[in-house]
């Protein structure tokens, strides 16, 4: 049997829906060296902004039941490196490349939009969801006007298609995923990390230096498809899903919910090939269900 | 940057050296052939709550079976402490930078250790005592040991390799105090010094080094996600511009765990 | 040394912070076959309504990561049964007896608190938060003005002091917390179960019959120990602490977040005589701590 | 109520009775001892990203050891498959209802059981036989029992306490078809029924035993939280309004998982 892998994300067709997720891999150079980036459908970076941040104090991530916390802080190099270097080390391989971008403010964030317009990046994920910033981030996310104004500035710079990526940590997420359509969102990613605290008891103190920070892996799973779901159900742009996918079962999970690609984050800690085996575990899956394109899985489940 | 490799390792060994210290053998197929000392391991829980790696620094190899040595402090560890011959454990590695042997070379050097800093040391030593035997290593190794009581755990293993002095917390073997207080009392003065151990060690051993102004390279512990450097949760404050992260911020895990003192901020 | 393990929830003292949450434990006659309830400060009751409840479609619970999802949909016997012989099995006990209180409607909630004011209820429980009933519940948690009018009427009919029991599905949990106040409550419980969702891969279908469900369980904790910490900072109320909680450990943080007291649900399911335990673990703690009273944990995170 | 205990049981044995068919034999304090045909256990995995308990029918019990005979299906079952000699499991029970074992006195009985639910009618079997020979028993006991193919596991077993009729789907053991197909071959018409396996089988039965005016009880399963009564999860329909809930949904761990087949709802 034949099996058709390939899924179209706003005009860029990937070879396969499994990506990596924002900030969980780098920019590939260093899981290159564990797993085989072609066999990804795309790699998406961590966040880029205009210029080098520094990120938060330490410690940065605690472990949790299933899951890890993490507050970076959006520690990265900023666009020109990543232009320079990071950017053309991922064009090596045969997989799209996603640029994730942050920023402090709308200004920020265009900025590297432009930045990257004739660059390699196939696609670029704007991030307004990020817990772990003061300025920036999670506030363009949780309030609808903000994220539709934010979608609509980046829109008017970026040369291309533009993926906005929603906070969970709201009342509604359809509210805020109909709100970035409204501002000519292409596709929209979801979900970021859920704000979550550890205390370490012994210390008496924060497990981590920024108090609270980002619930990821396999313990929010299953609010990430509820809310693919939901959203799915709210609006008519491409989905890409993500949180806590670690087997095929839950990519599985989230396309049948609704989501046109899957993105791997937390659970590549634990098993660098897991995003590979999780493309292959798809396609078994589909020959075992007799279903010969991974489309006619895409909302499958209503 | 060294190959690494994830892996399935076999438990040879698992024997309580001191109390809550664990000496864990490991059968592997390619990590205990690459590990060079100072690097270390992730060695993951088979409990899948548990889903972070523990590093773990390589305190010896034979090219097949990989040693490592730990104390147990929370449910990972405990978790390893468990294991009996037979069992398996997924290891990925050998992961960092390790020790620049090479630095030695020509000189006196010492191994400061301090608690369960003490076993990545243990290997370091092995290596360079190999070149010096070979003829173009260093010239003296003493190592400098810190425990809190009379458990001198590995103390032994060393005096194979290493001139050794003791100290203890309590004073019941060696010098009362820490490793500073032996290096005081037996006046050991060398030309570097490798380090590991609990962060006010590092410190005070920093400064003393720069105060001295040796040559000191040290390893440093901090949490760890990806453990290869893709995460960015490692990262320890630099002197200077850090070359990957263009911050003054320097991963742990990939460009450490071993740094030159003078370069990094503890 | 003395340990002083009481605490005070609006003018009612338990002997120790420990107490069930709502729905993992009956009216505590099951699990008073494996656990000793009066080790317990503590039983809140399942929601009882003004009559009988049929619930939702089985299956009603799935598990996932650290974690599991249930939609109950508060099948309950109706206050007449409750008072006739859930209340008096109860009332055997050394325990605070918590009565959790659901409704369709304003009206509903408040003919509840009214049929319990002559009860040997001590404390009563408003649960605003229920993801899984179509009318009522959640809905009452999720809008600020609907919460403190909710507040206001059942504060109006109630004996007993009143919890208010808030949904963490909510961008900013304070405002309904600083609502709730508002509207004259005593004391809030939080958390009540994040709305998730699982899809059976293998049939292509929801794995609960009422699609989503409320995730429960370690997986949560991290958020729970947030959303105390914040809520601690925006009120004077004393918290009830719950999500996740299955260790004294789990516990201490809760209460080093701010709650003074901590509820133990889903983590019974797993070892019915967690509770107990919890109480001895944080006694321990404190002797281990030396601190000889546990009044001194309470917030003492900042 | 019957009691209960939560308990850390020691494997003794776990055999591969049939491909994906595990027999586990655990020595427990109080179950063994305590537990009654068409009770169950909790049993709990010892990963604790797996909280919820797997419901296993008593398949025996000699009084010390209790005996369990499951398919793997998902992660739990499959780690408890790999459980050898020595290691150990929690294990809350015994709980539910129970078989009415003196409905069948002085009668006719057929037991009738498909696939995995053929493991607690064996307990059924072998009690209902000692209360036959004991005098105040059925006056006939027949098993029905339906399997996929060949691999009648347990029916040798089955043989000692009970007149053993099969079925196969595929054919290759006994009648080919379901037990109802197996039933209507062999002319079993008898005075009572326990039964237990697929929910169309147990549809199937009600609706026979109905038609024949036959006492028939149904083993049902749902899916389970509490496992004691507390949670509400695992609730059946019924005909009446439930005594404990007082609306028309029972719950199936605590008044069941045994009813009386006119009483519920499947
Ligand atoms: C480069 C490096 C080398 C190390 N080498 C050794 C060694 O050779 N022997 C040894 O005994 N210990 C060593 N450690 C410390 C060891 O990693 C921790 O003791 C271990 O992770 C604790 O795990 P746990 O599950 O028992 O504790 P828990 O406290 O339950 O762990 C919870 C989480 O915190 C992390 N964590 C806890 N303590 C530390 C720590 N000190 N450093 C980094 N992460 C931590 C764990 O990895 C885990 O993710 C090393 C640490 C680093 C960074
Ligand atoms: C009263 C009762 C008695 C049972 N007796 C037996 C027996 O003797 N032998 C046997 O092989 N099986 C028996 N089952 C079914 C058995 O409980 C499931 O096969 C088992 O729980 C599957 O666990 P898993 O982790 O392998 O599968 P997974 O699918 O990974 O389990 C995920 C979750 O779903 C639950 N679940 C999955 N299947 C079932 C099911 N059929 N019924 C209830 N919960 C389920 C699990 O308990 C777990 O909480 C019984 C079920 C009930 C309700
Ligand atoms: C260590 C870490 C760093 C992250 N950095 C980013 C980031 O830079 N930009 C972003 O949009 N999301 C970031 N995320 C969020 C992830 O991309 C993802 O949305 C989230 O972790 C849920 O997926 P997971 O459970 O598979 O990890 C980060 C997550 C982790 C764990
Ligand atoms: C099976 C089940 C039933 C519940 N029923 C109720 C309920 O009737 N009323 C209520 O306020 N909360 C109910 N809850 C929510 C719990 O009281 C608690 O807030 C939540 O589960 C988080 O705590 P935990 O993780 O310790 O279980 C229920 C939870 C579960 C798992
Ligand atoms: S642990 Fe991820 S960068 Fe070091
Ligand atoms: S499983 Fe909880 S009531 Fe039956």
């Amino acid at each position: 049997m034949d099996i058709n892998m390939k899924v179209n994300i706003a005009g860029v067709e990937l070879k396969n829906p499994v990506m990596t997720a924002s900030g969980t891999f780098g920019s590939g150079m260093e899981y290159s060296e564990l797993t085989d980036l072609n066999a990804l459908g795309a790699v998406v970076t961590k966040g880029v902004a205009a210029v080098p941040w520094t990120g938060n104090p330490v410690p940065r991530t605690a472990e949790t039941p299933s899951g890890m916390l993490n507050a970076i802080g959006l520690q990265n190099p900023g666009i020109d490196t990543f232009l320079e270097r990071d950017l053309p080390f991922l064009r090596q391989f045969d997989t799209k490349i996603i640029v994730n971008v942050c920023g402090h403010s709308v200004k920020e964030y265009c900025e590297v939009c432009e930045r990257l317009a004739d660059s390699d990046a196939d696609l670029l994920e704007i991030n307004i969801s990020c817990p772990n910033v003061q300025q920036g981030g999670i506030a363009f996310g949780q309030q609808p006007k903000e994220a539709e104004k934010i979608t609509r500035e980046v829109k008017r710079v970026a040369r291309q298609p533009v993926i906005m990526k929603l906070s969970p940590n709201v009342t509604d997420i359809t509210e805020i995923a109909r709100a970035c359509e409204a501002g000519g969102a292409d596709a929209l990613s979801l979900i970021n990390t859920i704000t979550g605290m550890k205390i370490d008891v012994g210390r008496r103190t924060f497990a981590l230096a920024n108090r609270t920070g980002g619930l990821s892996g396999p313990a929010i799973h299953p609010v990430a498809v509820r809310m693919v779901w939901q959203t799915a159900q709210a609006v008519s742009l491409p989905l890409i899903g993500m949180g806590g996918t670690a087997s095929w079962e839950d990519a599985a999970e989230l396309i049948l919910a609704g989501a046109t690609g899957v993105a791997v984050g937390t659970a590549t800690f634990r098993d660098p090939q897991c995003g590979q085996k999780i493309a292959e575990g798809l396609e078994q899956y589909l020959r075992d269900q007799g279903i010969g394109d991974i489309r006619d899985l895409i909302g499958a489940v209503r | 940057m060294t190959d690494k490799w994830m892996e399935t390792a076999q438990v040879e060994s698992c024997r309580e050296i001191a109390p809550g210290i664990f000496d864990l053998v490991l059968r592997t197929e390619n990590i205990a052939e690459a590990a060079k000392p100072g690097q270390f391991v992730s060695v993951y829980s088979g409990d899948s709550a548990r889903l972070l790696p523990r590093p773990i620094s390589v305190c010896g190899t034979d090219g097949k079976l990989l040693r490592l040595v730990f104390r147990t402090v929370g449910k990972g560890t405990a978790e390893f402490s468990r294991k009996r011959p037979g069992e398996s454990l997924q290891v990925l590695g050998p992961l960092g930078s390790g020790y620049p042997l090479e630095a030695a070379d020509g000189k006196q050097i010492v191994l400061t250790g301090g608690g369960i800093g003490i076993p990545p040391l243990l290997y370091a030593a092995r290596r360079l005592r190999e070149r010096k035997d070979a003829g173009d290593g260093p010239l003296e190794i003493r190592a400098v040991l810190g425990y809190r009581d009379g458990n001198a755990f590995l103390a032994d293993e060393f005096a194979k390799y290493a001139k050794v002095s003791i100290a203890s917390e309590d004073g019941s073997l060696g010098t009362k105090g820490n490793v500073i207080n032996a290096m005081e009392a037996e006046g050991i003065s060398p030309d570097v010094f490798f380090a590991c151990g609990p962060a006010p060690m590092l410190r005070a051993l920093k400064e003393k080094a720069a105060a001295e102004e040796k040559e000191c390279w040290l390893s440093l512990e901090e949490r760890m996600a990806c453990g290869v450097g893709a995460c960015l949760s490692c990262v320890c404050k630099t002197t200077a511009e850090d070359a990957h992260s263009k911050v003054n911020n320097t991963r742990v895990c990939r460009e450490g765990p071993v740094f030159a003192a003078e370069d990094v901020i503890i």
